[in-house]
Order: C-alpha cells, then sequence, then structure tokens
C-alpha cells in the first residue's frame, strides 16, 4: 500500500470551510434559539471535527480498522455521557429526592 | 405493583435474618427463587466437570481424542435459556425493587440526620432519638434522611432495606415492621474511622406501648412546633405569612403550601416538598417563587440539617388537616384548606393518624395496610406530577 | 570488576552447558540487561517478580484483616488501623497485583509468541510501562508506609475529599501514574495483535488467549482513563477544595461513583477476561481436543468487554440513583451474564470425550470452572434489584467478588503459571507438590470465603472492624473464615517455594512437555530472544492436535533441543 | 505522544529509510503501520481521559444552565475565537508539513511548515496565559480562598445563581482548557525533535511516520478545542448583554 497524498487544495479548502464554521458558530450564539443554540453550537462543531478527522487525520483515506477505532471512541464516550445521563434525567420522575 | 397486590410464599431461608418487615419475606422469596437456580448450576456444572473427568481421564499418555468442535444447537440453547431466566429474575428483581422505594402515601415520617458515627431519629412528635428508633408494629414508617457530612447508609438487615444517605439531598425509606422486638441497625456504607460503631437498634413495638414510650418522652415539644420556634426565633414570620387570612408578606404566604406546585420565576412550577424547602432555606433564589423580589438571604451555616428538618416539618402542618394526608399529594388540590389549623400541631393530632394500627402483626406481613387514597395503580399514577 | 566478568563468564558457561542454544535467559547477564530489557519475555519476568511482591504485601494485609475478625470486639488494632488495613489490601490488590497480574506477565510473555512474533509492537513502551507500573507502585506504597489511607480502595466522596486525614493524594497519585502502565500494556497488545501476527495466522487460528487479551486490551483503552482523570479530580479537590464533588458548592458525590464505577466495573473484566483466556488454553491443552465453539468463546470475550461498560449503575442501586437508571443498568447486568455462562458451558463441553490429565494446570482450570460459576452466579443474584438492596456492602458482595477475584483470576493465574513455567524457565516445576498445593488453595479458599456468603445474606456490613456479639453464628462463620484464609495462605506458599526451587533443580523442561499446539510450543524452552529461529507459517487452526512429525519446534532450534535430550511430543501420537 | 517518541528513536542513522526499521517488524510498512494504529489506540485513550471531564461538564450545565451562562458571559468570546483561528490554522501548517514530507518537499520545506505550527500553538499557549492572567486578577480561580470575584462581576451573576455554581463552571474552565493547554505543551515538545531531524533530512516519501503520527495528534488537540470553544466561550446569547 502506497501512501495517499492528500492534495494541497484539499487542505486549503477544508481550512476555508473550519473558518467559516467558526464564524458560523460565534455568529449563531448571538441569536437566542433558548435551548437549540446548544444544539446549533453542537451540530457545527461535530462537523468541524469530522472535516479534520477525515481530511487533516486521513481517516477518509484509512482502512477499515481505522474507522472502526474513531467510531467505538465515540461510541464509548456517549456510553459514558448517555448512561450517567439515564441517572440524573429521571431522578425527578420516582420519588422526592431532588438535590438542592 | 403494590405489596399487598402479590401474594409471596412463606418461605424461611437457612441462614438468614429475621424477617421482621412486610418487605422481608419477597426478599426472601427472591433469595429463594436466586439459590435455586444458583444451586441448580452449580450443580450442573459441578457434577459435569466430575463425570468428565473421571470417565474421560487420560489412559494413554499419548491419546489424543477425536476433536469436536461445536454445535450451533447447543451453543443457541445455553445463550437463550440462560437469558430467559435471567430476564425472570429481572422482572422479579425490579418489581421488588420498586416496592421497596416507592413510599406510600400514608406513613408516620421520622426524619433521620446522619453524622460521624450516629444516627439521630427525630418523631414527628418531638422524641429525638439516638441510635435507636422506636417505631410500632403494622405502622408504616417513611424516613427522611440527610446526612451532615460523608455519605452513609442506613441498613436493617431484619427488614431488609437499606439506603444511602447522602450529603445535600434528602433520601427517603420506608417499612412497615411485623414483629416487635430490637433490631439491629448498621451504618453499609463505609463512613471513616469508626463506622463499625454506627448502628443501633430499631426497637418495633405494640402500639400501645409506643403510645406509652412517646408518653415517657412528655415534654417532648412536637418537631413541628420546635419548627415554629425556630420560625419565629430567625424571623422568618417578618417576610413569611403562617396565617392564611393574613395579609401576603414579602414572601409567600406558607400556609397549606407544602404538597402543592408551585409556580417559579422562569419556567414551570416545582412541587413544594422536603426538598423544595430545603432547598429555598439554604439557596433561596435557586427556584424563586413567581412574583416575589429575590431578597431573602441564605441560611446556610445558620440552622442544620435537624434544624431544617423541623422547619419541614412546621411548614407542613400549616394547613394540614388532623393528621391527615401527610405525604405530599399534588392532586386536586389535596391537602389544601382543611381543618382549622393553627401553626404547629398539637403532639396528640399528629400522633393519631399513622399509628393507626391496620395489620395484624406477628408473620402476616401482606393484608391490610392504612387507608389511602386511591388503590393499586391509581394511587401511584396519582401520586406526583 | 574483573572478579564480577569471572562470575558472569562462568555462569554464562554453566547454562550454555546446560542449553545449548542461546536462549532469552542467558543471551545477556547483568542487572543492566534486565532493567534495560526491551525483550517481551524477560520485561514479562520484571514483571512477575513486582506483582509477586505486591501479591505478598497485600496478601499480609489480608491475614491482618482476617485475625481482627475473629473475635467480634475490635481488639486487636484500633479502628482506624483496620480502616487502612482493608483499604491497603484492597489498593494493593486491585490496581497493583489483579489487575497487572496475567496480562503483563503471562500476557507480555505469551502474546507476542502465541501470534509468531519476534517482539511487542513497541518494546521500549513495554519497558516503560513497566518503569511507570514501579513509579506508581512505589508510590502508592510509600502512601501506606508513611501512614496509610483510609478510604477503601473505592475513594468515596465526600469522606475522601474533604473528610479523611490520610494520604489520599500520594496514593491515588500512585494509582493515577500506574494507569498508564496498564493504557500503555493495552495499546501495545492491540496494535501487536493487529499487525505482528505470523503469516496464515488469520483472527479465528489465533489461541483464545489471545483474543481475551484483545478485549481486556480494549477495556485498558477505554477505561483507564476514566479512571485517570477521576482520581486527579479527587486531589484536585483535596488541594484546591473547588467543590467538584461537594454539594455545599453545587458538586454532586454520586457524579463520583458514576465516573469511578464506569471504569471500576470493566476493570473486574480486566482480571477476569485474561483468566479465562488461560483456562482457555488450559483445557484444550489438557484435554488435547479443540475447545468446543471456538468462535462463540472468542466473540463472548468481545461481548463481556463491550457489555461490561454498560453496566457499572449495579454499584449504584442504594445510592440515590434514578430507580429507572438502575432498571436499565440491572437489565444490562443480566445481559452481561450470558457471555461467561457460554464460555462455561463451552468449556465443560470441551472436556466431553476429551483426554483430561490431572496435571496442576488442569486442576487449577477444574476449580476456576466451579469457582467462576458460583461467583457469577452470585453475580446474577446481586444484579437482581430487590435482592442487591439486602445485600449490598455486606459481606455477600465481598464473597461474591472474592470468588471472582480469587477463586478466578487467582485460579487462572497460578494455573497459568504452572503451565507455562516450563516454557519459561526451561525447568519442571514438581507436579505432586503441584497437585498437592492446589488443593490446599481450593479447600482454604472456599472455608474462608463460602462462609462470607452466610454472613453477608444475614446481614453482616463490610468494612467492619467490630460486629455485634449477640448475633448467632456470626462469630463461628468468621472464625471459619479465617481458619481457611490460614490454609489459603499456606496454600499459596507452596508454589512460591517449589517454584524457586524448580529454577535451579528441577527437571529440564522439553520444547512442548504437555504437549500443547500453541506457536510458542513450537520454539525451544526456554525460547531464543526473538522467540522463534524462522518466522512460523501457520498453515493449521486453533487446537489442532496433529501427527509428531507437524508438532515439533519450528526451524532449526529442533535439532538443538534434540541435542539437549528432549523427546519430542507424542512419540507414538494418533491412537 | 509516546508512540511518536518510540517511532523517533527507532533506528539512529537518519540517511536511509532502511535504518529506522525496528528489529521487531519485517518491513516498513509493518511498522508505519503499527504506528498509525498505535497514535489511533491512544487518541482512543485520550477521548476518554477528557470524557471524564465533558461528563462532569455537561451533569453540572443540566444542573446549573444560568451559573453556567453567567459565568460564561465573563469569558472574552473575542479572544477566544482569535485563538480557535490560530488552533485551525496550525493544523492546517501541520497537516502540510505532513503533505511536504509525503510528498517529498525539501527539508527546509517541511521545516518551514513544522516551524509554523509550533509559532502558533506558542502563540495559542501565550493567549490563553493572558486569559488565564485576566481570571487571576479578576479573582475567578477556583481554589477555596482564592475564589473572590470584584464587584462588577458579581453584580452580573444572577440572583438565582449561588457563588458555588459560578466557581463549578471556573473549575470546569480551568480543568478542561488547562489540560488542553498541557496537552499542546507535550506536543510541542515531542516535535522539537522531529523538526530537528526533518532539518537533517530524516523523512522522505518512504519513511516519515513520526511526521505523520505527530500531525494525528496535534489535530485531535485542535479537535478537542473545537468542542471546549462553544461549550465555554459561547453559552447563551450573550453579546448583547455586554
Amino acid at each position: 500500500m502506497s501512501v495517499h497524498i492528500v492534495p494541497r487544495k484539499i487542505y486549503f479548502s477544508v481550512f476555508a470551510a473550519l473558518l467559516v464554521l467558526t464564524g458560523t458558530t460565534v455568529f449563531a450564539a448571538t441569536i437566542p434559539f433558548g435551548r437549540m443554540n446548544d444544539v446549533v453550537a453542537m451540530t457545527i462543531a461535530v462537523t468541524k471535527m469530522m472535516l479534520v478527522l477525515l481530511f487533516f487525520m486521513h481517516v477518509r483515506y484509512s482502512s477499515r480498522l481505522i474507522w472502526v477505532i474513531v467510531a467505538s471512541m465515540f461510541f464509548w464516550l456517549l456510553i459514558l455521557l448517555l448512561l450517567t445521563l439515564t441517572d440524573y434525567s429521571s431522578r425527578s420522575w420516582f420519588g422526592p429526592t431532588v438535590i438542592t | 405493583m403494590l405489596l399487598t397486590q402479590v401474594s409471596v410464599p412463606q418461605v424461611s431461608v437457612p441462614f438468614s435474618p429475621e424477617q421482621a418487615s412486610t418487605f422481608a419475606p419477597h426478599v426472601d422469596a427472591l433469595y429463594a427463587y436466586l439459590l435455586l437456580i444458583t444451586i441448580f448450576f452449580s450443580t450442573l456444572i459441578t457434577l459435569l466437570l466430575v463425570v468428565f473427568a473421571v470417565k474421560y481421564r487420560r489412559r494413554q499418555p499419548d491419546e489424543v481424542p477425536r476433536p469436536i468442535s461445536g454445535s450451533m444447537v447447543l451453543e443457541l440453547t445455553w445463550t437463550i435459556v440462560p437469558l430467559l431466566i435471567a430476564m425472570t429474575i429481572f422482572v422479579w428483581g425490579a418489581s421488588t425493587y420498586f416496592k421497596a422505594y416507592r413510599v406510600p402515601h400514608q406513613a408516620m415520617e421520622v426524619y433521620v440526620v446522619a453524622k460521624q458515627w450516629m444516627w439521630k431519629f427525630q418523631h414527628q412528635t418531638g422524641q429525638r432519638e439516638i441510635n435507636e428508633l422506636h417505631v410500632p408494629v403494622g405502622a408504616r414508617v417513611k424516613l427522611t434522611m440527610t446526612t451532615e457530612d460523608v455519605i452513609h447508609s442506613l441498613y436493617v438487615p431484619a427488614f431488609r432495606i437499606k439506603q444511602d444517605v447522602v450529603p445535600g439531598r434528602y433520601t427517603q425509606l420506608w417499612f412497615e415492621a411485623t414483629k416487635t422486638g430490637s433490631y439491629y441497625l448498621f451504618c453499609a456504607e463505609y463512613c471513616g474511622t469508626n463506622h463499625s460503631g454506627m448502628g443501633g437498634h430499631v426497637i418495633v413495638m405494640e402500639p400501645t406501648a409506643y403510645e406509652q414510650w412517646l408518653a415517657g418522652g412528655a415534654g417532648a415539644e412536637s418537631a413541628a412546633a420546635q419548627g415554629q420556634k425556630l420560625f419565629q426565633e430567625r424571623g422568618c414570620a417578618s417576610c413569611h405569612q403562617t396565617d392564611p387570612a393574613g395579609q401576603q408578606g414579602r414572601g409567600p404566604t406558607l400556609y397549606g403550601l407544602f404538597g402543592k406546585q408551585q409556580a417559579i420565576e422562569g419556567d414551570g412550577t416545582v412541587a413544594v416538598d422536603e426538598s423544595y424547602i430545603r432547598e429555598s432555606i439554604l439557596d433561596p433564589q435557586a427556584k424563586l417563587a413567581l412574583g416575589f423580589q429575590p431578597i431573602m438571604p441564605t441560611f446556610r451555616n445558620q440552622v442544620n440539617e435537624e434544624q431544617i428538618l423541623q422547619l419541614i416539618a412546621y411548614i407542613r402542618s400549616l394547613g394540614q388537616p388532623q393528621g391527615g394526608e401527610s405525604g405530599g399529594t399534588a392532586q386536586g388540590g389535596g391537602g389544601t384548606t382543611t381543618g382549622p389549623t393553627t401553626g404547629g400541631a398539637s403532639p396528640t393530632t399528629e400522633r393519631s393518624n399513622p399509628l393507626a394500627p391496620t395489620s395484624p402483626r406477628q408473620g402476616n406481613p401482606s393484608p391490610q395496610l392504612p387507608p389511602r387514597v386511591g388503590q393499586g395503580g391509581a394511587a401511584n399514577a396519582n401520586r406526583r406530577q | 570488576m574483573s572478579n564480577e566478568l569471572t562470575a558472569t563468564d562462568a555462569r554464562a558457561h554453566e547454562w550454555r552447558s546446560r542449553f545449548p542454544t542461546v536462549n532469552y535467559l542467558n543471551a545477556d547477564y547483568g542487572i543492566k540487561s534486565w532493567l534495560l530489557t526491551k525483550d517481551h519475555k524477560r520485561i514479562a519476568l520484571l514483571y512477575l517478580v513486582s506483582v509477586t511482591f505486591f501479591f505478598l504485601i497485600g496478601g499480609a494485609y489480608a491475614g491482618a484483616i482476617r485475625l481482627e475478625l475473629l473475635t467480634p470486639q475490635g481488639d486487636l488494632v484500633q479502628s482506624q488501623t483496620y480502616n487502612k488495613l482493608f483499604t491497603h489490601h484492597g489498593i494493593m490488590m486491585v490496581f497493583f497485583f489483579l489487575i497487572p497480574s496475567i496480562p503483563a506477565t503471562l500476557g507480555n510473555f505469551l502474546v507476542p509468541m502465541m501470534i509468531g512474533a519476534k517482539d511487542l509492537a513497541f518494546p521500549r513502551i513495554n519497558l516503560l510501562s513497566w518503569y511507570i507500573y514501579m513509579l506508581g507502585g512505589v508510590l502508592t506504597f510509600s502512601a501506606l508506609l508513611f501512614g496509610g489511607v483510609d478510604t477503601g480502595w473505592t475513594f468515596y466522596v465526600p469522606y475522601s475529599t474533604n473528610f479523611s486525614n490520610t494520604y489520599v493524594v500520594l496514593a491515588g497519585l500512585g494509582i493515577f501514574i500506574n494507569g498508564f502502565s496498564s493504557i500503555l500494556t493495552g495499546l501495545n497488545f492491540i496494535v501487536t495483535i493487529h499487525t505482528m501476527r505470523a503469516p496464515g495466522m488469520t483472527w479465528f487460528r489465533l489461541p483464545l488467549f489471545i483474543w481475551s487479551h484483545y478485549a481486556t486490551s480494549l477495556i485498558f483503552i477505554l477505561g483507564t482513563p476514566v479512571i485517570a482523570i477521576t482520581i486527579l479530580l479527587i486531589a484536585l479537590e483535596r488541594l484546591a477544595h473547588v467543590g467538584i464533588f461537594d454539594p455545599a458548592l453545587g458538586g454532586d458525590p454520586v457524579l463520583f461513583q458514576h465516573m469511578f464505577w464506569f471504569y471500576s466495573h470493566p476493570a473486574v473484566y480486566i482480571m477476569i477476561l485474561p483468566a479465562m483466556g488461560v483456562v482457555s488454553e488450559l483445557i484444550a491443552t489438557h484435554t488435547r481436543k479443540p475447545i468446543f465453539g471456538y468462535s462463540f468463546v472468542a466473540f463472548s470475550s468481545l461481548a463481556i468487554a463491550i457489555f461490561g461498560f454498560l453496566v457499572w449503575g449495579h454499584h449504584l442501586f442504594v445510592s440515590s440513583q434514578s430507580v429507572y437508571a438502575g432498571m436499565i443498568f440491572s437489565l444490562i447486568s443480566f445481559v452481561v451474564a450470558i457471555p461467561s455462562a457460554v464460555k462455561v458451558f463451552n468449556w465443560t463441553a470441551t472436556m466431553y470425550k476429551g483426554s483430561i490429565s490431572y496435571d496442576t494446570p488442569m486442576l487449577y482450570a477444574f476449580a476456576f470452572i466451579g469457582l467462576f460459576t458460583i461467583g457469577g452466579m452470585t453475580g446474577v443474584m446481586l444484579a437482581a434489584l430487590g435482592f442487591d438492596v439486602h445485600v449490598t456492602d455486606t459481606y455477600f458482595v465481598v464473597a461474591h467478588f472474592h470468588y471472582i477475584m480469587v477463586g478466578g483470576a487467582m485460579m487462572g493465574y497460578l494455573g497459568g503459571l504452572h503451565n507455562w513455567w516450563p516454557k519459561i524457565t526451561g525447568r519442571m516445576y514438581p507436579e505432586g507438590w503441584g497437585r498437592f498445593a492446589a488443593l490446599v488453595v481450593f479447600v482454604g479458599f472456599n472455608l474462608t470465603f463460602f462462609p462470607q456468603f452466610l454472613l453477608g445474606y444475614m446481614g453482616m456490613p463490610r468494612r467492619y472492624h467490630a460486629y455485634p456479639a449477640d448475633v448467632p453464628l456470626w462469630q463461628v462463620l468468621h472464625v471459619m473464615s479465617t481458619a481457611g484464609a490460614s490454609i489459603l495462605g499456606i496454600g499459596l506458599l507452596i508454589p512460591g517455594v517449589y517454584f524457586l526451587w524448580s529454577m535451579r533443580y528441577g527437571r529440564f523442561a522439553p520444547a512442548n512437555p504437555w504437549p500443547a499446539t500453541g506457536l510458542e510450543w513450537r520454539t525451544p524452552s526456554p525460547p531464543p530472544t526473538e522467540n522463534f529461529a524462522v518466522t512460523p507459517v501457520v498453515t493449521w487452526e486453533a487446537y489442532e492436535y496433529r501427527p509428531v512429525e507437524e508438532m515439533r519446534v519450528i526451524g532449526p532450534g529442533e535439532s538443538a533441543e534434540q541435542a539437549a535430550g528432549v523427546q519430542p511430543p507424542l512419540d507414538r501420537a494418533e491412537t | 505522544m509516546a508512540t511518536n517518541a518510540e517511532a523517533i528513536e527507532q533506528g539512529h542513522a537518519p540517511e536511509s529509510a532502511h535504518t529506522a526499521l525496528a528489529h521487531q517488524f519485517d518491513n516498513l510498512e509493518q511498522q508505519r503501520e503499527a504506528g498509525t494504529l498505535g497514535m489511533w489506540v491512544f487518541i482512543a485513550q485520550e477521548v476518554m481521559f477528557f470524557g471524564g471531564l465533558f461528563l462532569a461538564y455537561l451533569i453540572y450545565r443540566m444542573k446549573y444552565p444560568d451559573a453556567f451562562m453567567a459565568a460564561s458571559n465573563h469569558l472574552n468570546w473575542t479572544i477566544g475565537t482569535f485563538n480557535t483561528a490560530v488552533l485551525i490554522t496550525s493544523s492546517l501548517t501541520m497537516a502540510l508539513a505532513v503533505w511536504a514530507t509525503q510528498a517529498g518537499r525539501a527539508p527546509k520545506v517541511q521545516v518551514a511548515f513544522m516551524l509554523a505550527t509550533v509559532l502558533l500553538g506558542l502563540t495559542f499557549l501565550s493567549v490563553k496565559a493572558y486569559e488565564y492572567h485576566e481570571k487571576y486578577t479578576d479573582g475567578l480561580i477556583p481554589v477555596a480562598g482564592w475564589f473572590n470575584p470584584n464587584r462588577e462581576i458579581l453584580s452580573h451573576i444572577p440572583a438565582n445563581v449561588t457563588l458555588g455554581q459560578y466557581q463549578m463552571f471556573f473549575w470546569l474552565y480551568f480543568a478542561m482548557t488547562g489540560l488542553h493547554a498541557l496537552h499542546m505543551i507535550v506536543g510541542v515538545g515531542i516535535i522539537t525533535p522531529i523538526i530537528f531531524w526533518a532539518w537533517r533530512g530524516r523523512y522522505t516519501p518512504e519513511y516519515h511516520a513520526p511526521v505523520e503520527n505527530f500531525g494525528l495528534y496535534w489535530h485531535f488537540v485542535d479537535i478537542i478545542w473545537i468542542f471546549l470553544f462553544p461549550l465555554l466561550y459561547l453559552l447563551g446569547a450573550h453579546f448583547g448583554k455586554h
């Protein structure tokens, strides 16, 4: 397997996209969407992350194994966050044991 | 889903502590089921190991047996069968758990404050105890617990109940003792140097004996009365009206507030329960009642956990009908204005209800419990929200 | 200096006269050659020595605990001392013995050999991880010596952050550092297994030992960092008191428990998975049969590693966690029991119509299966919510996890050590003593821990320095347990003695004494530095017993073996 | 990062690719594959390491949304945006450095890109240091006894937010950005010898694993910041309020 050389043009395009997205996220933060602000900010952040992962970190051109590793680290991070959330989000459903 | 609706086979498992609560037979029955499964599988495996080890022992030093690679049927069998058995255990275990933590509507309230290394109990009638808890047999007792320092865990083996006591919040536990006697009470969560010394007894008494015991502590003010005193001392009354007829003060009128839904600044409402009152004393602006100024100072470090519980007892007593609904009910304006209560229920009114001994004692744990608002699922559905 | 050289030369001469081939033990001499080695086999031995050291310390603490509990009154030591004893026992055994035991010794030694590689992918990182382990161990051990820690190995807040007056930060720092040793070992294994397999060594030809180590490495990589950051936060909270878990400042102590058990529950699988891998090897070798349902056993390792991450909340059933979260965690806990059950059934099925030997490793494998079944089934019991309320934080839990960790992981470790001892040292251990010790360990273990199940259901809370004297049977059961612990202690010392003895006086081991099918047996005992004279090419399936000619040592090493008077395996094979 | 150190040290002479082959590998391709895989596994580990802090952030953010919003308003979003741009640019130069070695460009080119990366990284760190100092002068260091926000800040804290909750944001801010900054400092430490070897012409299209793996590490650090920036600096519609 020879190394896949990513053309510089792609790097510059990704870079430009990242800067634009940074601007967008700053701008979006000024508009009061309520809870949606977080969703917007995180969507943009995930997009930026995907750009860095796929192009700067060459995941797009990498073996399936690398894809699996990338997928599993997000999977495990989600386990940590979501399963802990099952506790915090359902605590008030049952008894009056609300935290001060 | 209620304890009463499932009849429990009376099993007595060897090497188990006395069964002294309505919950204990449930746990023991589950234990018996689990033991049965465990013994079955352990024996099966051990038996197979021994039989194979003897029957197929190496007879020639150089023998090579015929390889057997596997069997899909067998694999599926011993994947699916254990899974199904496990699911039955899950359902049984979860429903038992649900019962244990589904605090009943009406119960005798006891406040518990844990600290290194003692348990402090306060009855609504004002009696305070350390490391000993006297309760009447056949009555439901609800413990509202917190701690002044580290995490502790209240554990009564004879009742098969346990609940961690966590700083900064209230946890609740309930039981109904079925047998008179004295039972060990332990701290089950490691809490420091004298952890193993942090225990005592739960003393379950006949209701009459319990009444006598209560009377023996004559002169003790009820928790609510103690709370009322505090309420005056700390100047709460200068802002919070406790009389329904009075003028609304700078803070919300507390009469009849407990158990209601309170609209708060920002969005939504909050159920006025123990936790909310505690929060409002320590951190008054966290959920500010709608229409009031954020002017109340925090009472953090000015009142301790026991005093907060007394204040709660007092606020709760305001506007409560005679010893009526003590559980926080929000539905249908429950707990609003019935009965001409003035501040601070007298010990007798507080005492009379939860003690009504309705279940025959000694060994028959399941039957009648104190009257409740609804039955079964209806009662559950009504409980909160 | 010159004297030393001569002594070294003499020893070298002696070795070479016994082992005509140069092997990893005699390839180089002197302390420096060990402390700077990059050979995975030598690093495994470094680990073996240090793990044993920490085990002895942890064992001494256990002995003191058992002695104290002989009587209901706390009369042997003060309660504060007792609290330190069980804390030290837990920290030493969990972080410095059980977690690194099999992966870092047997795993380090065998993973490259079993897949036909010359070494791990990153030999320097491998050595580095041993140094990190030692640094962590020394820091934690010094914390224990300076005055100790009394928080329990679980470090629950707010006791550990705001109340304990002991060396929490120093001990925590040691555990934090030690975590990176685990991470690097896991990283090395994963990369090695992916990239360094010999030609023909496909995934489904891998020994199950490799599968289980791969699964273990996953947990190392994905779980350990979380405990690292958690311990860091504890240290931060102690030093700066920023209110991370302090309710007075808005923190939540239960969050700590989530973060702690996110690692510490999978850590249990770190301990048991490698032992399962060992047992798969032992059973295949000592019944001379391929493992029944190979792919099910292989994938069950991965299933355990993955599902093991989803069940941590079952440690929080009474901790004021939401009831609904409790139900989710309970449900998944039952699911994670299934792959373990599948393994047990498959091992048992493997013995059917096998040629079962009663050699010491097999005795430990028997013990493992039986004890692990009990440990696993009681684990299933504990996952049942309503039941757990009563027995959590009692001796029932203590007995359960000792059945898994001592009855499971420890038995696997001992069985593995016996099985590969000939390969590691080139010497046989004394078989008679081995069987005797296995029996003593088995009896002592059960006598120690079975009474604790009964104690637990009767309500004896764990971490109690003194217990009520008037509860019938409690003291009787505690005395039984202490008696068992003494037997267990003796049983564990016997192998220590004869292993040392065998290194000098043991019978020389052939390349493949049992015989077994793995690649590690197709190179001389002890193996040369780069494991194989020529890179092996694998043309057979896992655990495929072959005619003699094909099971011989690969490459030119064979003749040297024969020169050393070693019999080829299965002389008259194929009955 | 240790993977890099490992890869760097393997082999001692810069002259040819072959000398970079470590004894345990059969060929450079296998070695490169192992190195890359090792780096990815290491990054997976790093994700979980930061994961603990993200979890704490998530839980406390959910519990105290108002406190977090108020505290976030105190951070300087302009500086944050500038730093984000700086870090993204450094990722670009690093990607170009990898490209330069892969494409076999002259050592001078490789070194130029790497030096640019280092300089941008240092810029980021200096700005971060300035921000920390600003927090220090404002009394926002979340250490018991030190946390003492000035009157102006106190006046901006809403009534329903306690000081403890406000402090909660700041320990998370310092822990998360501090750990991130630490990773950058380590990164600068690792790239220094790589620059040296690049200058000596060690990296060719055949052998450039250290550069490549360091690139992965550097981009990962960038990704962490991509999340930290909105989570810490951009909570709520706060520009209108100032």
